[in-house]
């Protein structure tokens, strides 16, 4: 098959609405298809990839270490928008440190997460050739 | 690469009109559509910022939407075209990619 | 051109489905083919046949039930949503010891890969959600 | 059964949701246990009441008319955030003429809707027992 | 005190029928009662025993089932919303003509007037919604 | 009569936050639950709307809803109360009526 760039854009909160969830749950299953695979995290879809996250209050299930597991199937664009962050008072040592192992490079672990600016991420969303939202 | 951007929200309502907005770029289409529609209404809180965005981006509303919830064409942004679906089909064809703001 | 399209939010309680059907039955008036119509979300409640809406409401469940039968269209009800949600077809509802199921015609229950498949596939894929 | 005073919120636009034609037949099942019923429309609310709504193109019922029929029922406190109206454009003249028949005034026809303040609003909710959202 | 809540979404989607059933253990154990939960909107997609989520996730419908049968709470479908969305019971879905229901132990299907009702007898009425 | 208004979105998402705290009394009670439980944040594009509030109104929070999207108690607006269900079922009992801003 041919491949195409999949762009996930995340814009909501985790939890509140199941978007989030049922988001990375797409993104997994598109590993399969070798597909290139990149994630944006936009406005409240910051709030996903938070580090700390706990649930225990809320009798939901924690899914916030998936996304760690990306890496391992080479999905290592995630790009995240700094207006988003500056907004909603967070900085990018408030998200979980995804990384990937680069195999062209003796397994080197590298960070996933790109921050970038809103005129860098419309050049991102720009690029792309399919673009799914939830 | 044109991409046709799609908006269903209010944008008195919800950030995702604002954030469409912030991520089109030139040569870009938007196109309105459900709540989303009330946003082609001139003289709000709203319409200067769409209009600058009009400067180099084309936009449209979907004229059922409009009509549904009351706003006459008379009152609309100058400029912004209305189409029905066949139009929001052709849309999706003449732009390479299309990206929903839900 | 291929257009496949992706439903994320249930009949009624928002617009999307309405909004998708428009646009899909415009699809297929404009010459173009649908490969496939994605419910994913809430969007496998569009799939049920227990629906009953008052006779001067729009019957969306059986619109796009038609729509499928008419154009042949390939419908598919992601199943991890439809499990949550309690979406079932006949062979789904055996596998899990359910006395029923109500999935309506037109619609078949299916993986994510299909989404993925469809976009592959398709010129052009089309999000309808809140 | 006891009177209590019941407000309706209504803050969201029509057929985008099923919110606002939810909330109306909850209104009119409301008016046969005669309670004290108010209405208010407050943010994108205000676009349930504008006045030519035409759902031709949408395939969804026209639900509009069924608000001139709560004078009615003698529901006839319909409040409307004036500030509401000129966040969007709009003015009075572009809401549909609700109106009831006061039988105490030899059944003259009397407006139900009161434009109101945000201040207003705020004291018109405070004054309520119970308050449906949808 | 008497509480009446009315949930105006389905599971999974919102947390809305999570963020409710907490609340509704919280007024229990708190040694006040539930008059009665009525589920409107979206909210009447609660009410089905179809579902089968993850065996790692929360099982929300069964859940509000459960707590209906510890407490002998009075949970209350919305007939006309039920109708749109394809909730049914054994008697509703006989009369409609259909060959299957999927309503869950514990919820019952009423009229409107149920929720007024609830609200005039209760001395507080809390809504969940999106 | 206090009222306790229950708000559920985000306030960088839709405007219901903003509507709620526009039409709140002195004396009210504000509770912040599910995606609202963000506004709780200092340093935000809302926070200082929140504290202005707060001269007047008591605003609380869902513990398990604020830890759930990752935000520490420390991060919190100074004066912002945290409350489990069993804190929210009594603030409903407190305020006379309660009102919630979906």
């Amino acid at each position: 098959m041919a491949t195409k760039k999949f762009m996930y854009v995340n814009r909501k909160a985790p939890y509140g609405t199941v978007y989030a969830l049922e988001a990375l749950e797409v993104v997994l299953i598109a590993a399969a298809f070798e597909q290139d695979i990149s994630l944006a995290f936009i406005d409240d879809g910051v709030y996903q990839i938070t580090k700390e996250q706990s649930t225990d209050g809320i009798g939901m299930k924690n899914f916030s270490a998936t996304y760690k597991a990306l890496g391992d199937y080479d999905i290592n664009k995630i790009y995240v928008e700094k207006e988003s962050l500056d907004d909603r008072g967070l900085t990018a040592d408030d998200l979980m440190p995804l990384v990937w192992e680069d195999e062209d490079d003796d397994w080197a672990e590298k960070p996933s997460i790109k921050i970038v600016s809103r005129e860098e991420m419309a050049a991102v969303l720009a690029a792309q050739d399919v673009h799914y939202s939830f | 690469m044109a991409m046709l951007h799609i908006v269903n929200k209010s944008p008195f309502e919800r950030v995702a009109f604002k954030s469409c907005l912030d991520h089109a770029l030139a040569g870009d289409s938007i196109l309105m559509i459900e709540d989303a529609a009330v946003g082609a209404t001139d003289g709000t809180i709203f319409s200067e910022e769409l209009k600058a965005a009009m400067a180099d981006k084309s936009v449209y509303v979907l004229g059922g939407d409009l009509a549904a919830r009351g706003v006459s064409e008379d009152r609309m942004i100058d400029g912004i075209k209305v189409v029905d679906y066949a139009g929001f089909v052709n849309l999706t064809v003449e732009n390479d990619t299309t990206q929903s703001w839900v | 051109m291929k257009f496949t399209v992706m439903i994320n939010e249930g009949p009624y309680q928002h617009q999307s489905s309405d909004s998708a059907l428009q646009f899909c039955r415009a699809v297929l008036a404009e010459g173009h083919d649908i490969f496939r119509v994605f419910f994913y979300n809430d969007g496998v409640n569009n799939g049920t046949r227990l629906s009953v809406p008052p006779k001067d409401d729009r019957q969306l469940q059986k619109e796009w039930s038609q729509l499928a039968k008419d154009h042949s269209l390939d419908m598919v009800i992601c199943i991890a949503a439809a499990q949550r949600r309690g979406l079932m077809d006949a062979s789904e509802a055996e596998r899990q010891g359910l006395d029923a199921n109500n999935i309506i015609d037109g619609f078949h229950i299916s993986g994510l890969g299909q989404l993925i498949e469809g976009s592959i596939q398709s010129d052009r894929t089309v999000i309808f959600g809140d």
